[in-house]
């Protein structure tokens, strides 16, 4: 087997982050099998492998190797390379640590923040898919997974203001919300940077992009590099502070919201200095205040919960603020909201190529579901959902429509808005 | 020295001796631990943390709306062993002499025949607890030793009781012993395997909420 | 010449006792020596367990005088906690105090004492008609006629002829000491079945309280016979024993018990007794009497309502009552010079009680042995003392003490039998004296039985069920430290325990009962005990190998050597010592 | 002496008749559990024997046993011992003292030799050559091997001669020993209970004159008619256990009422004997009846049995200190376990730091 796996690593970064609440989580499993059924990998494969609590048996076995008391008798648990190379698959390619077996979890274990932690440990023992990795390398060498550097960014927001005839602000020396983008946006949903221009524009919001800190999906995160994850925090905390932004929105990114809104004080051991919102978030306190005008949205929609933003991001309200009044014919799926089924392909595994199938066969629940409200478009608040969607949607050639929120808020603005 | 005398005497005191030991060492060994401190800006209408505990505490109690259909039969077998348990082990008259002896706390008991009916519903539920175990891929994937045991040593006072009870299979003071011995199985047992989610769950529930409800998840 | 009598066992007796007597050429016994042979180390059991369970280890230090222990024990406990019992509690145990008192009496009269003055063999000389007629000149009892004598003489008859004699093998049948004519023989044989049976009816009073005979159940606190009269549902009649049916049980008991004691008991007493008066006049002993008092109206701590008084009477001087404390710890001490123990202090000092030692230290010869050093320690009994002397105790002292005190029926009672023996009353100083004593204390004890019973009934018809008071039952009411002394008077004499409890277990337990007083060996001072002193008393032996007159005295002190001897330390160490606050 | 003469005859010459006989051989056949063809054989017995020899020996005792006997109802005492045994030594209740005394066990031992019966009360001392307990300057222990040598059967009455009692209790001050540990080498059987219920020692006394063989006996042989059920599975309070309806104190509504003591620590479900049945003294009472819970005194050791009012189901242990000690240990190894995990932490994290450093450079 490979012998580059490097047990004593991968446990050594575990060990590095054991807190009373994670080893709580570890040790208070009952083993009763629930949150299986929640899982969308679990529901789609039925693999009983993929039942959450199975993907933590190798991190909590090392746990209890280093606290077993009769250690020195050779009696603890054991835990080899083999171990570690069987569980890379299942804690990388069939988990998007979208928390939906922790809301099902009757012993409230927070299974998705041991995966965050566990897939730390498996890349510092030399582990992990190499195209998540990848991304995360580009992240931290490039600014972005994709290879947005600062200078392409200028280039591209210069051809998109001019494109569409919407000012992007870039570099503004002073501002007080700094916008971040993700580069899967800028790259395949480039109308997504441009309509929320036009809804900061429409607000008269005092606002910039920096190109010191503009990239806001993290894969450092995804990836468990956690020096990448903090250099992408710090990146964003430096343009914020240059500008000295009150306000940093996130853009329609689900993993980037709950870095940057939870994690990212964490990472960097101090309060940030500013409000982080998500798009959505910061659209309905512009509806709240009455600088929101829209045209109604005859067509029929259902709105995918991106689980960054609602599950584990407390933003699940304002999404159907924003809707309210405005989508006519607006469609739940059910279950929705905080029990919302993942799009499968978050937390990363979006990136995995191997895990394509297994993605795929999530997304057919989802199709199911949209199916059964009979909707014609999902609208979803997360460009990582709607990538993994229309890949999937493309595999099953389903006909099914998809749409971003903020596309959707953007185009339908009322002209002659609040515009200053 | 009978069996009896052994199991009302050194057998129970070894296993509260064990007891009150695991269960100060799982919960000191853990909640000396660093404790992260979340950095993040909770959310304006996000309730104190006493609140947040106690009440995700309460919400596990049942699964949301959505998890009912895959988890209300099994949810409803845990309730039933669990309550069940706590019905026999509270409820009967000798059992709170038991508690009497030891903390010096009495409450009134419940009719025997109601416990008796309590014990037998809780025995099957336990039951059908461990077929599911047996029988679905799942769980038979996740289960450990541990696992097992800790359901053997759940259902052997139960059945033991209700043998002694019963006063079925052999003397009175032997089904007696029997019974206590089980029950200090259960007790030197209880805090070194998954029995010590009794205690446990309350950090855990808590916690979870705590980081949710400050995120302004109501889930 | 000199000789030394052994009398090993002692039997009609409770208990191992030995008794060795110096007798000089003529048979006069010279010395006596009184030696118990058994111990188990009771007091040493009771130590570290709780106060509450207390009553049953100490009232198995004896089976005769089966309640007596249990009574002191939980009065030991109740007078350490202060803590007081209801007055239907009370009223029940004198009840059974003095169904005790009775039933010993009688048992002591005819089983264990008869046969020192009857003899069997004789009673089949004797005519049932002649009998009959004895019979029926001294008491009214229906049991009395010729039939009747005559039906047991042929029992006995058969019995004798049948050659196998069975307890009565062997006895001093024909010695000139048995004085009686064969139809007082008779009648007192024919009266020996009878209280057989007569006191198997008795102890259902203790039955019907406490559940069994002997060695009824008690209770800290009060009784534990809760009555189960009009409490509704089952309660009525079947729920305890304590009921309808049960308290017209003792009503009935105490009828009868009432007619066998003033119609069979009393005259065959004066009537055996007036054969041997030559008895009221030897086995006198010490002259110094000591009572506790016992049979509250009310409660412990109410002395003046106590039916028994407490006292202590020296060199026979009834004119003055002396106080007794037990309490005090220059009062009641115990002595073991003659006696195989040791103080840390010293052979020769005294303890009282609560700072009582028992460290074991047998230096008697080995077994099989012939006789004791009766210079050395000689006896498992200590020596009590009530300052520093010797002090006899028993229903000779009750007599004395209720009779010195003015008590009416007492007086009356002792000048009706002294009239009818034509004695003086310096006649009770003695071996019979004794032996009358015990009658006429069972008269007046069932006299009062029926008193207690109406007030109990009266209790019960005002609404008082109570029998037990809960407030001081959990220990963790108590205090941390505490101690205190139960006594009573038990048929054979005055006695206590005394309890040190100590975080709610027993620290220390000490009993000095009646026997201990009258058959301890001699003090440091050489004083006999009373046994021994009675012995010495003006007894001639006229056959040695029949020792029928120490026999005589000894038994009217009714031994009870089971309950004398209750005290060892295993390992003789030091005992825990009682620290006084 | 008149071998011939049975029972039979001398109760004729009693005036008792052959009915009377035949009414006690019944009851004593009610008594012993035996069918009840089984009275006639017991009546025809009784008619022909002999008066069985038997010789009482007391040791440390209580004399509680003989005096039980005093109060048995059927057969009586006196019955008992003039028409059924010859009772040829017995110090609480024989004649002659002294020499004498010792005189008639040596004849009756020599008379009888082979046939006859020992019954034991009270527990032999063996502590230091037995000198705790002597008579006639012997020890207990030689006169009980000296005597029951050519016995027919020992019985042990009452828990003392049966199990040790209450000179065995802890911490058994004279090395008390039962009978049946000193006898090993013929039928002892017991007949436990402090004290035994009379008419189980003039009952099985009766049985083994009459059957001239041993009762069926349980584990602890003690024949199991008598011993054969617990106080509890007779109780006339039982269905109130099983309703789990309990007196809570000796005098509270439940007691009046007569509900099961088993909260006040009545020992009857462990406890085996026929007081529930038979009763005490003519059947008037037993203890659980009177209002006070069973001692459960014909059991082995009901001395040391955690207390009398200790409730069974409740631990006999006082597991205060230990229960105390073992927090504070675990309190400390968790503690240390926490401390080490910690130290661990803090390794791990220097040891990622000085890696972060090294890529870094």
């Amino acid at each position: 087997m490979n012998s580059s796996v490097d047990v004593e690593a991968a446990a050594r970064n575990f060990l590095a982050r054991t807190e009373e609440h994670l080893v709580s989580y570890l040790e208070a499993c009952v083993h009763c099998g629930t949150c299986a059924e929640a899982c969308h990998f679990y529901a789609a494969s039925g693999n009983p492998k993929h039942t959450p609590a199975y993907k933590l048996v190798p991190i909590a076995k090392a746990y209890r190797r280093q606290k077993f008391p009769l250690a020195w008798l050779g009696l603890a648990p054991r835990i080899g390379p083999s171990d570690l190379q069987e569980w890379e698959e299942l804690l990388f390619d069939t988990c998007t640590m979208c928390g939906r077996c922790t809301s099902v979890c009757p012993m409230g274990i927070d299974i998705a923040s041991i995966v965050a932690g566990a897939r730390q440990a498996f890349v510092a023992a030399g582990l992990g898919p190499k195209d998540l990795l990848a991304a995360a390398d580009s992240s931290r060498d490039h600014g972005s997974p994709l290879g947005l550097t600062a200078q392409k960014l200028r280039e591209r927001m210069e051809w998109l203001a001019d494109e569409h005839d919407v000012p992007i602000a870039l570099d503004k020396p002073r501002a007080e919300i700094l916008l971040t983008i993700s580069s899967i946006e800028v790259m395949k949903y480039p109308e997504s940077v441009v309509a929320m221009a036009k809804l900061l524009n429409h607000a008269g919001a005092d606002w910039t992009l920096s190109s010191k800190g503009y990239e806001a999906t993290n894969f450092g995160y995804l990836a468990g590099k956690a020096d990448v994850a903090r250099l992408m925090v710090e990146r964003i905390v430096a343009a914020a502070e240059a500008v000295g932004a009150k306000t940093v929105i996130v853009p329609e990114c689900g993993h980037a919201f709950g870095v940057l809104r939870w994690s990212a004080a964490n990472m960097l051991g101090r309060a940030l200095p500013f409000a982080v919102l998500h798009i959505s978030e910061y659209l309905a306190q512009l509806k709240r205040a009455g600088r929101l005008k829209l045209r109604p949205l005859t067509d029929s929609i259902t709105y995918h919960d991106p689980c960054q933003i609602s599950r584990r991001g407390g933003a699940t309200e304002d999404a159907r603020y924003l809707l309210e009044g405005f989508a006519e014919d607006f469609r739940e799926m059910a279950p929705t909201g905080v029990y919302n089924w993942c799009c499968g392909g978050g937390g990363g595994v979006q990136a995995i190529g191997r895990a394509a199938d297994l993605r795929h066969k999530v997304f057919k629940i989802k199709m199911d579901q949209v199916e059964q409200t009979g909707a014609g478009t999902m609208v979803s608040s997360c460009s990582n959902c709607r990538l993994t969607m229309d890949e999937s949607k493309e595999h099953w050639k389903w006909g099914g429509g998809l749409a971003s929120l903020v596309e959707l808020l953007a185009d339908h603005l009322e002209s002659g808005g609040a515009r200053t | 020295m009978s069996l009896l005398e052994f199991a009302r005497g050194p057998a129970l005191e070894i296993a509260l001796g064990a007891f009150a030991f695991g269960v100060a060492w799982r919960l000191l060994s853990l909640l000396a631990l660093p404790w992260s401190r979340d950095r993040s800006v909770a959310r304006p209408a996000a309730p104190s943390a006493l609140a947040a505990a106690a009440g995700g505490f309460v919400r596990r109690m049942w699964p949301a709306r959505p998890f009912r259909r895959s988890d209300l039969w099994v949810t409803l077998n845990g309730h039933v062993y669990h309550i069940g348990l706590a019905i026999v082990v509270f409820g009967l008259a000798q059992h709170i002499q038991f508690i009497k002896g030891l903390f010096g706390l009495q409450w009134p008991n419940l009719p025997t025949g109601l416990v008796s009916l309590v014990s037998v519903i809780t025995l099957a539920s336990l039951t059908v607890a461990l077929a599911r175990r047996v029988v679905s891929p799942v769980l038979r994937l996740i289960s450990t030793a541990n696992d097992y045991f800790s359901w053997l040593v759940t259902a052997l006072p139960v059945a033991t009781g209700l043998l002694a009870q019963s006063h079925l299979g052999a003397r009175y003071e032997t089904l007696l012993a029997w019974h206590l011995l089980s029950v200090a199985l259960l007790l030197a047992w209880f805090p070194y395997g998954k029995l010590m989610h009794a205690f446990l769950v309350f950090l855990t529930r808590g916690e979870t909420a705590i980081l949710y409800r400050r995120r302004g998840v109501q889930s | 010449m000199s000789a030394r009598v052994v009398v090993d066992p002692i039997t009609r007796i409770e208990g191992h006792l030995r008794i060795e007597a110096q007798t000089d050429a003529a048979g006069a016994i010279t010395g006596a020596y009184s030696s118990g042979t058994m111990v188990r180390g009771i007091e040493i059991i009771l130590r570290g367990r709780d106060p509450r369970d207390a009553w049953a280890f100490a009232q198995r230090i004896c089976g005769v005088c089966t309640l007596v222990h249990g009574i002191a024990s939980v009065r030991a406990v109740e007078n350490a906690l202060d803590y007081r019992i209801p007055p239907n509690a009370q009223l029940i145990r004198n009840l059974m105090i003095a169904a005790q008192h009775v039933h010993d009496h009688v048992m002591h009269f005819y089983h264990l004492h008869a046969l020192d003055w009857v003899d069997v063999v004789s009673a089949l000389k004797a005519d049932p008609a002649a009998t009959s007629q004895l019979a029926q000149s001294i008491s009214a009892y229906p049991k009395s006629s010729p039939g009747y004598f005559a039906e047991t003489q042929k029992r006995l008859k058969n019995f004798v002829e049948a050659g196998q004699l069975g307890i009565f093998a062997n006895g001093f049948w024909g010695n000139p000491g048995f004085k009686l004519p064969a139809e007082a023989n008779l009648m007192a044989v024919a009266h020996y079945l009878e209280a057989l049976a007569w006191q198997r009816e008795v102890v259902q009073i203790h039955t019907i309280f406490g559940g069994k005979n002997p060695h009824p159940n008690f209770l800290v606190g009060g009784a534990p016979s809760p009555i189960s009269i009009d409490t509704g549902g089952t309660g009525g009649t079947s729920a305890t024993a304590l009921n309808m049916a049960g308290l017209s049980q003792i009503r009935s008991v105490i009828g009868r018990m009432k007619e066998f004691v003033e119609q069979v008991y009393l005259p065959d007493t004066l009537a055996i007794a007036s054969f041997y008066k030559d008895w009221f006049a030897r086995g006198e002993g010490v002259g110094n009497f000591l009572t506790y008092g016992d049979f509250p109206e009310k409660g412990m701590d109410d002395p003046a309502s106590w039916l028994v008084p407490a006292g202590a009477i020296l060199g026979r001087d009834l004119s003055t009552i002396h106080p007794v404390d037990l309490t005090d710890p220059a009062q009641v001490q115990e002595f073991v010079s003659h006696s195989w123990y040791d103080y840390a202090g010293g052979k020769n000092t005294g303890l009282h009680p609560y700072e009582g030692q028992t460290n074991l230290n047998y230096t008697g010869p080995r077994p099989p042995f012939e006789q004791l050093n009766v210079e050395e320690s000689y006896s498992w009994l200590k020596s009590p003392r009530w300052k520093g002397r010797v002090m006899e105790v028993g229903p000779l002292a009750r007599v004395l003490m209720l009779y010195a005190k003015g008590h009416e029926p007492t007086r009356e009672l002792a000048q009706y039998a002294l009239k009818k023996l034509d004695l003086p009353l310096t006649a009770l100083f003695s071996t019979l004296g004794r032996t009358a004593a015990r009658t006429l204390e069972s008269k007046i004890m069932v006299d009062q039985m029926s008193v207690w019973l109406d007030h109990l009934i009266g209790n019960i018809k005002s609404g008082d069920l109570a029998v037990h008071n809960p407030a001081k039952w959990d220990p963790a009411t108590w205090p941390r430290t505490a101690r205190g002394v139960g006594f009573m008077e038990a048929p054979r004499g005055a006695l206590a325990h005394w309890i040190v409890i100590k975080d709610g277990r027993i620290d220390n337990y000490q009993a000095v009962v009646p026997s201990t007083w009258n058959a301890g060996p001699r003090d440091q001072n050489g004083q006999p005990g009373p046994y021994e002193a009675a012995l010495m008393d003006r007894h001639t032996l006229y056959d040695p190998k029949q020792p029928l007159e120490i026999q005589r005295t000894i038994h009217s002190f009714d031994p009870c050597i089971a309950c004398a001897v209750h005290v060892v330390d295993p390992a003789g160490e030091e005992l825990m010592q009682l620290r006084v606050r | 002496m008149n071998d011939r003469d049975g029972i039979a005859d001398l109760l004729a010459r009693r005036g008792v008749s052959r009915r009377a006989l035949l009414k006690y051989a019944t009851y004593l056949a009610t008594v012993m559990a035996l069918p009840p063809l089984a009275a006639r054989a017991i009546a025809q017995g009784l008619a022909k024997a002999r008066r069985q020899s038997v010789i009482w020996l007391s040791f440390q005792e209580c004399t509680g046993c003989t005096e039980s006997l005093t109060r048995s109802f059927n057969p009586t005492l006196e019955d008992l011992i003039f028409d059924m045994i010859s009772l040829d030594y017995h110090e609480t209740l024989q004649a002659v003292s002294g020499a004498a005394a010792e005189a008639a066990r040596l004849a009756a031992m020599r008379e009888n030799r082979g046939k006859y019966v020992v019954v034991v009360d009270g527990s032999v001392a063996t502590k230091d050559g037995g000198v705790y307990s002597t008579n006639a300057g012997k020890t207990n222990l030689e006169v009980l091997k000296e005597t029951a040598e050519h016995a027919l059967a020992v019985i042990s009455v009452g828990t003392c001669a049966a199990f040790g009692g209450l000179p065995h209790a802890h911490p058994n001050p004279t090395g008390a020993v039962p009978v049946s540990q000193i006898i090993t080498d013929k039928p002892v059987i017991n007949i436990s209970g402090c004290p035994p219920i009379a008419e189980a020692m003039a009952g099985t006394i009766a049985y083994l004159i009459t059957f001239g063989k041993l009762p069926d006996l349980d584990h602890l042989s003690r024949p199991k008619s008598i011993f054969g059920d617990s106080i509890h599975d007779r109780c006339y309070r039982r269905p109130f256990y099983d309703k789990g309806m309990f007196a809570k104190s000796f005098d509270d509504e439940g007691a009046r009422k007569g509900w099961c003591l088993y909260e006040v620590g009545c020992k009857g479900p462990v406890t085996y004997n026929a007081c529930a049945t038979l009763k005490w003294n003519g059947g008037v009472s037993f203890p659980i009846q009177s209002g006070h819970g069973c001692l459960g005194c014909s059991e082995p050791d009901f001395w040391d049995n955690g207390g009398f009012y200790r409730p069974l189901s409740s631990s006999t242990s006082h597991p205060g200190a230990v229960v105390g000690g073992a927090v504070v240990a675990g309190i400390a190894v968790g503690g240390l376990g926490a401390l080490l995990a910690r130290q661990r932490r803090e390794r791990a994290v220097r040891d990622l730091e000085a890696k972060e450093q090294e890529r870094r450079s």
